[in-house]
């Protein structure tokens, strides 16, 4: 899988809803904190150009207020956008710590169903 | 036996892409019935027709079939052809090998094999064909016009001339519609009212044409060439007859704190009033929400100072009942409701404001006398932001009331407004924060060029993400520069938001009464998107204006002269010729149960005592069922409801359907 | 005469239909018989009658003729028939064993029906002596011994022992099948059990309905008479009885369009139908009591008329019944006597 | 109960008010009654029967009769009387001609349910209550009256008559409300689609196409029914294949549905048993859980379902929604 | 789960001219794929389609059938689709009632609008039935192709 797939698939955002209004970056609070802006998250994903997101510190800065979210008419979301490359970068960095074939052994009953499905976003590439 | 001939036709690619369509042509002659076939670039070309009258004749065809588009598109262009070359016109039958074949499929193989089976069941269903002749049904040479806008007013003047009696039905006190509110027009920045009122008072002094003001559609029923509708003229308690619109109530009634709805509420009226000074017809309306005499009794000025003894408190609505050959739907739009959009600031502050609001604020005749001042304070605005496509051209589900489509109109009246601010008040700093500038249009482009270099309006490719009111009353606009890759604040003193536009909510219920269809944004739907965008798919209702679409005062003008031309059309032919697709009971199989008549939306079928010979030579008397094909819309309802299958739908019978059925599945 | 034992009954079914296929009534799980092909553990009906005759294995209330192809323009007519397999119809009783003798009298004279031929040749009939008759019965008008059925062997049940007679060329051709399991012995059994069984028929209520009255009158005469107005009046017009009679015999022929060929077929057609003799230009029986009246007509004057006195009924009992409305041919026999 | 009955026919016979009376006549046995037009007193005092076995709907015959001269009278029981006024509804019966009177009924007798349970040679049959005994060719036997009944009045939906008679003899009944109607059909319900198929393979494959079903049944008056009508492009005579019997019962049941009063005589006069009313029933069921409770025959101004609808109602895919078992 | 990839679903859908069938031609329009499979008969409106033709349809040899009409309230006959739905309805849950499987009849209200709905609903459908496999509950063994 390329990263854009992943980013996409992390996400569960279109990026080919975006029709480049800025909406995102008109309404975003850590704008001038940013290398990149939220709509720049949008485009470099569009275009493939990942890398440089990956890098930036602007994954960082995002508040994650979600104001763009909510704002844009298009209903992309950018901010899961800027969250799926966050985690995408995370992943790289600690590369996969569990797989799928692990787990029963590591079940007992009062493990919560919702623990494991986040250790699989957390730890799964 | 029938002799069919089948016609495939390429549609360029469209169709010999994916449809291998000789061999499809191949195949087909051996289908029963079927004694020619032929291949060809465009049948719907002159020299496809032509091939097809010519083969009609040479080879004494009865029955024609015509692998091609959908028959929305072409069937009667087929039937046409057929008819002149001597062919019922209902012998003929399209199977549809492109929009539901070689344009969903990409396999040649299959697209073939589907075409020739798609051919098949339509030469199953032209073997049963009948030919049909179409029934004839007088035509009421009246129209009617619902909405009285520019679209409604360009089209019953343009109904009038051509010599036509034509009605207007508007639900506000006068006719004008929204054009009344607009202060000047782009790209030639004419006066709105010095356009319109002219042609106001034009239809005011039409014989021809009657205006039904303050009234509203009721019921409809009928058909085309054959409507009746029922109008209610609501009671505005001023006898019309007798008012002479002196305007001396409107000054004396005491209740005068009403908002303006004319003036978007920057002022008010009486409770007693006259829209605006050229309001057609210009007569008092009483508004029985703030009237003191109706509310409790108690006033009673207005009927004491009126001299020509107008004012009737007692008055009622009234219902007029009149039969009309055609309808044409023009009921115009509104702006959406932006409250909703917090990040605009709507609500909070009285300087956000729509456009439809500054067009008032701008206007000589507005509120402010033409000069433009904030709705907070009255102090004069020295920056003023634009904000375009509030609403429009957003993704479903569209919470906060946004629309899919581009409200179209914004991109112009917006540097309409941003020239207007810079022609009056060159100093103003004016910033337009757009997606997209959309100026297709005579002139148009020019127009906004002119905003730009010559006004020097600033245009940021952006989008305001945020509006906040500071405590100063100034309104901090947050915005992206994606050209700049920047984010501004620029403080402002007036937003002005585009706001979307849809159409007026009444639509709905009439489209309902008018069983006319409608999209899913409440646009009536056109009967074709591009050759017959005027009509509405149920004949003798045509569409003009923002009703079937957002559009702007010329194309608005244009559409209301085309449907008016169809209407004319309409009304010019003493008879119609129905669809000979109507409903059609075999009496002798009829049990007169009443079933179908129940089914029945159009009142189409009655009951008739006949008298029938029976098997053993006797004379039996039964109730049987008959159809009026002249009412009968070919739904085909009552032939599902009949249990003994008496009722056939002629040009879809129970035969031809199961022959297709038959045809599909071998 | 042979016999086996009763409780052998099992073996012996599995030893017939090792050899050809075997049909015999078995209950329903309604309770009413109908003819089954035996399988392991199929257990034969203890009622006296199905409730459709067993015409249907000569005479099929649905027949295919034949299919008609069409290659491209051509139409290929195809003979569908194909060698017949032998079969047993066990535990057939004495009335419809009668009733294949009319109907060979029908489908075997010329010309011959080769589709009814065919079956008849591969069918052998074993019959069963009824013990137990109905209030329904009246085969004994008729002239038939419900004692001593026909068909190409005979069985009686008696005392814990089936009886096993043939009766033709087939018969001991089906007793040779079973014959290492049967032994022979006389009939007295089976005598003692036709004379209790033949105090029983004596005395049912319809033992003495007469006949006579069809033999003294014309044809026209009974064609005409009055009656046949009462007696119709409450008629369905349903075919209820011509589709349970063991004689009925009328079919229709049509084709069905199969999408990639035609297949004719024939079905029982019913006289009580409004249909039935409908033609191109028109009905020749066009109010019910005129097919109420053809039915009786057929089997009380007109086959009796060709077939040298023969009624075209075998008192099975079963159109009385059956019938919605309780209308039937010994109410019309009586009727017809009561002058 | 039958004296009472002829006397009041006689009556009206001789006044004038009627020239003719439909009832049912005796017949060989007691079970074999047979409906018939009686003209004359003696006729009446001969032949005329009604007691537990009289289980014919007579509705259907008055629309023949009602177009014949003069004015016919008619007795109901409370089943029939919902077929009669459900064919008044339809105009199949001209009421001006028939003179109606109602009369109660307490549950036939069903000579298929006697006989299947086992008895033979049923010479005479009488009720004493609630006790019949059977008088057959192989001595006496006793079965209680309820257990004799067929499944139309087992499951008997009232007592009570639809309101389109114009007099009465003895009691109004009342509603039976014991939840039994539609026990059996969801049973049916209630299995597995496999189940289901099976059920109905086993009972429809038993079919003749007799017709008896059709041609008895109230709401079947059609002149010419589709499955008679070469034109209708659907024409049967003996059910060919599986398809065409489902076929055949599928379509006879929709043609009915909305229609079909419960009368229960297609289940009765099947000579292969096959229990047809549970289509009827499943339909009716259907209607009063998806559009409300519904009866057919009972209101003469109430729409049929089939021919009325409301903005609300449910979508086709409730079927799939629908809990139960796939 | 395994799906027989050789068996080709024979689905025959009756659109409704005002509606489903421009419904299905946008979604030719638009070039919006689903399988060939589908097969649309044209129909005035869907109160047009009797129970007959759906039972005919798989007599044929349909394995689905589908039915496509406007959305409530927007029939071009204001009120064909409702009786549709009733008669639909009713028509669907005895078929289901005698064993049929009830995945093999549907109703869909597609607008002309609604290109993409058209295609999303058939590409399910074929799906569906494609899983259920061949119709052999409701079939006609004399119109089953020779092969």
């Amino acid at each position: 899988m390329d990263k854009k797939e992943e980013i996409e698939l992390i996400s569960g955002v279109n990026v080919l809803k975006c029709m480049r209004c800025g909406k995102c970056s008109g309404t975003c609070p850590s704008y001038d904190e940013m290398e990149y802006h939220p709509h720049q998250f949008v485009y470099m994903v569009e275009t493939g150009n990942i890398d440089p997101l990956i890098n930036s510190e602007s994954l960082y800065r995002c508040l994650s207020c979600f104001a763009c979210v909510e704002r844009c008419p298009r209903g992309v979301e950018p901010a899961k956008v800027i969250e799926a490359v966050r985690l995408s970068a995370i992943r790289q960095k600690g590369a996969n710590h569990l797989k799928a074939e692990q787990v029963p052994e590591l079940i007992d009953d009062d493990v919560p169903q919702q623990l494991l499905v986040s250790a699989f976003r957390k730890y799964s590439k | 036996m029938q002799r069919i001939g089948v016609f495939v036709c390429h549609c360029g690619t469209n169709i010999a892409a994916t449809v291998d369509v000789k061999a499809v042509a191949e195949e087909l002659k051996n289908e029963p019935g079927v004694v020619f076939t032929a291949d060809y670039q465009y049948m719907c070309s002159e020299a496809g027709q032509n091939l097809i009258q010519d083969t009609i004749r040479n080879e004494r065809l009865t029955g024609v079939v015509v692998c091609s588009c959908s028959p929305r598109m072409h069937e009667a262009t087929f039937r046409k052809a057929a008819a002149k070359a001597g062919l019922n016109s209902y012998m003929v039958e399209v199977a549809n090998i492109r929009e539901q074949c070689s344009w969903i499929h990409k396999d040649k193989v299959s697209g073939t094999e589907k075409a020739i089976i798609l051919a098949r069941a339509a030469i199953a269903k032209v073997q049963l064909n009948a030919p049909l002749t179409p029934g004839q049904t007088p035509v009421t040479k009246r129209a009617l016009v619902i909405g009285g806008g520019i679209a409604g007013i360009q089209c019953a003047l343009d109904i009038a001339d051509a010599g036509y009696e034509v009605d207007i039905v508007e639900k506000k006190s006068t006719i004008g519609g929204k054009m009344t509110q607009i202060d000047k027009t782009f790209p030639t920045l004419d006066c709105a009212s010095c356009i319109l009122t002219p042609k106001m008072v034009e239809v005011a002094q039409n014989e021809k044409i009657h205006i039904y003001s303050y009234s509203e559609v009721e019921a409809v029923t009928g058909f085309v060439g054959n409507f009746d509708v029922k109008i209610r003229k609501k009671a505005r308690y001023v006898d019309e007859t007798k008012c002479t619109g002196c305007g001396e109530c409107t000054t004396k009634c005491p209740m005068k704190k009403i908002p303006n709805e004319f003036n978007m509420g920057f002022d008010n009226r009486s409770a007693i009033y006259i829209p605006f000074a050229q309001a057609v017809p210009k007569v008092a309306t009483i508004d029985p929400d703030h009237c003191n005499m109706l509310k409790n009794g108690k006033c009673g000025v207005c009927a004491k100072i009126c001299t020509a003894n107008a004012i009737d408190y007692k008055q009622q609505d009234q219902i007029i009942e009149e039969k009309y050959g055609a309808i044409v739907a023009a009921t115009g739009y509104n702006h959406i409701d932006v409250s909703k959009y917090d990040e605009f600031a709507y609500n909070q502050s009285k300087d956000v404001v729509t456009s439809l609001e500054f067009e008032r604020l701008m206007n000589a005749a507005g509120p402010t006398g033409g000069h433009l001042k904030r709705p907070s304070d009255g102090r004069d605005p020295k920056t003023i932001v634009f904000v375009q496509c509030v609403g429009s051209r957003e993704a479903p589900p569209c919470a906060k009331g946004g629309k899919e489509y581009c409200s179209k109109i914004c991109c112009m009246y917006t540097a309409k407004h941003a020239i207007l601010v810079k022609d009056h008040y060159p100093d103003t700093n004016v910033y337009v924060f757009y997606i997209d500038v959309r100026t297709p249009g005579k002139l148009f482009d020019e127009f906004y060029r002119r905003a730009v270099e010559q006004y020097g309006v600033h245009y940021i490719k952006g989008m305001v993400g945020k509006v906040a009111p500071q405590g100063d009353g100034t309104l901090m606009v947050q915005a992206s520069d994606l050209i700049a890759n920047d984010q501004l604040h620029i403080k402002a003193d007036m937003v002005v938001l585009a706001a979307a536009i849809e159409p007026d909510k009444s639509a709905r219920h009439l489209a309902t009464m008018l069983t006319a269809s409608m999209d899913t944004n409440d646009f009536f739907t056109e009967a074709h998107a591009k050759l017959r965008p005027v009509e509405s798919p149920t004949a003798g209702v045509f569409l003009a204006g923002v009703a079937q679409g957002p559009k702007d005062i010329p194309e608005t003008v244009v559409q209301a002269g085309a449907a008016a031309s169809k209407v004319i059309g309409l009304l010019s032919k003493d008879q119609l010729t129905g669809n000979p697709c109507v409903a059609n009971p075999d009496e002798l199989m009829c049990n007169g149960c009443s079933s179908c008549e129940k089914v029945c939306p159009y009142g189409a079928i009655t009951y008739a005592d006949k008298e029938f010979r029976q098997p053993d030579r006797t004379v039996a008397i039964r109730r049987v069922a008959q159809v009026n094909p002249a009412v009968c819309q070919g739904c085909g309802a009552c032939t599902v409801a009949c249990p003994s299958g008496a009722m056939d739908l002629k040009g879809f019978t129970n035969k031809q359907i199961m022959a297709e059925v038959d045809a599909i599945c071998r | 005469m042979y016999k086996v034992s009763a409780d052998r009954i099992d073996e012996l079914f599995a030893k017939i239909a090792a050899a050809r296929t075997l049909y015999l009534p078995v209950d329903q799980n309604d309770g009413r018989a109908a003819y089954k092909e035996w399988s392991q553990g199929t257990k034969m009906s203890s009622q006296l009658n199905t409730v459709r005759s067993a015409k249907g294995f000569f005479f099929p209330q649905t027949t295919n003729l034949c299919d008609f192809n069409l290659k491209d323009k051509e139409i290929e007519v195809v003979d569908i028939r194909d060698e017949s397999e032998d079969f047993v119809v066990f535990g057939v009783r004495a009335c419809d064993a009668r009733s294949f003798t009319i109907l060979d009298k029908v489908f075997l004279a010329e010309p011959v029906d080769s589709y009814y031929a065919t079956r008849r040749e591969h069918g052998t009939v074993v019959t069963m002596a009824c013990t137990e008759p109905e209030e329904t019965c009246f085969c004994s008008v008729f002239g038939i011994d419900a004692t001593a059925p026909e068909g190409d062997a005979s069985c009686w049940c008696e005392g814990g022992d089936l009886y096993i007679r043939a009766n033709t060329e087939k018969g001991e051709q089906f007793v040779s099948l079973i014959s290492d399991m049967l032994t022979e012995c006389d009939d007295t059994a089976v005598k003692a059990q036709q004379e209790r069984v033949k105090d029983i028929l004596s005395k049912l209520p319809f033992a003495n309905v007469s006949t006579d009255y069809f033999e003294k009158n014309t044809l026209l005469d009974v064609f005409n008479s009055e009656k046949w107005a009462k007696l119709s009046e409450s008629c369905l017009a349903c075919g209820t009885c011509t589709f349970v009679c063991p004689t009925c015999q009328c079919y229709d022929i049509k084709d069905f369009d199969t999408g990639h060929g035609i297949k004719r077929y024939r079905t029982w057609d019913s006289c009580m139908y409004a249909d039935f003799t409908k033609m191109a230009a028109a009905n020749s029986r066009n109010t019910q009591m005129q097919r109420f009246r053809q039915r009786f007509m057929h089997k009380l004057v007109y086959f009796p008329d060709n077939n040298n006195g023969e009624y075209g009924c075998v008192g099975c009992g079963r159109c009385l019944v059956r019938c919605p409305i309780s209308m039937n041919i010994v109410k019309v026999m009586k009727s017809f006597g009561e002058e | 109960m039958q004296e009472a009955i002829i006397k009041r026919a006689k009556e009206l016979l001789a006044d004038g008010t009627v020239n003719r009376v439909v009832g049912w006549k005796a017949g060989d046995f007691a079970y074999d009654v047979t409906p018939a037009v009686f003209t004359s007193a003696e006729e009446l005092d001969k032949d005329f029967l009604y007691n537990d076995f009289c289980a014919p709907n007579l509705s259907k015959y008055l629309i023949k009769e009602s177009r014949k001269e003069g004015k016919v009278l008619v007795f109901l029981k409370p089943c029939d009387s919902y077929s009669f006024n459900q064919l008044l509804k339809e105009h199949r019966i001209l009421r001006d001609n028939v003179y109606v009177i109602a009369i109660p009924c307490r549950g036939k007798v069903d000579i298929g349910t006697v006989r299947d349970s086992g008895i033979k040679g049923i010479t005479d049959m009488e009720c004493d209550g609630e006790t019949l005994t059977i008088h057959t060719l192989y001595g006496d036997k006793t079965m209680s009256h309820a257990d004799s009944l067929g499944d139309k009045c087992k499951t008997c939906k009232t007592k009570k008559h639809a309101a389109c008679f114009d007099e009465m003899i003895g009691e109004e009944g009342e509603p039976n409300n014991d939840g039994k109607r539609f026990e059996m059909v969801e049973k049916l319900e209630a299995m597995t689609s496999e189940e289901r198929f099976n059920f109905w393979r086993n009972e429809l494959s038993k079919c003749i196409r007799c017709n008896a079903c059709r041609n008895v049944c109230p709401a079947c008056s059609c002149e010419n029914c589709v499955f008679d009508n070469p034109a209708s492009g659907i024409q049967q005579r003996a059910a060919v294949t599986s398809f065409e019997e489902n076929m055949f019962h599928l379509i006879r049941a929709f043609h009915v549905a909305g229609r079909c009063t419960d009368c229960g005589e297609c289940t009765r006069v099947c000579p292969q048993n096959i229990p047809l009313h549970l289509l009827n029933r499943k339909y009716i069921k259907d209607i009063n859980e998806f559009y409300g409770e519904y009866q057919a025959g009972e209101n003469f101004d109430e729409r049929a379902p089939l021919n009325a609808y409301t903005f609300t109602d449910c979508e086709p895919d409730v079927v799939y929604k629908r809990g139960g078992n796939a | 789960m395994s799906v027989n990839t050789e068996f080709k679903p024979l689905i025959v859908a009756f659109c409704c001219n005002w509606c489903s069938y421009a419904g299905a031609d946008l979604a030719g329009t638009n070039r919006l794929q689903y399988p060939a499979d589908v097969k649309i008969i044209r129909v005035p409106c869907s109160c047009r389609v009797n129970p007959m033709f759906v039972l005919r349809a798989f007599q044929r040899g349909a394995d689905g059938v589908i039915l496509c009409g406007c959305h409530p309230g927007d029939c071009h006959y204001t009120s064909g689709n409702y009786f549709t739905r009733r008669r639909m309805a009713l028509l669907f849950s005895m078929l289901d009632y005698m064993g049929i499987e009830k995945e093999r009849t549907r109703v869909e209200w597609v607008s002309a609008a609604e290109g993409a709905k058209f295609a999303k609903t058939m590409n399910e459908f074929v799906e569906t039935v494609t899983k259920l496999g061949e119709n052999r509950r409701l079939e006609d063994l004399r119109c089953k192709k020779q092969s």
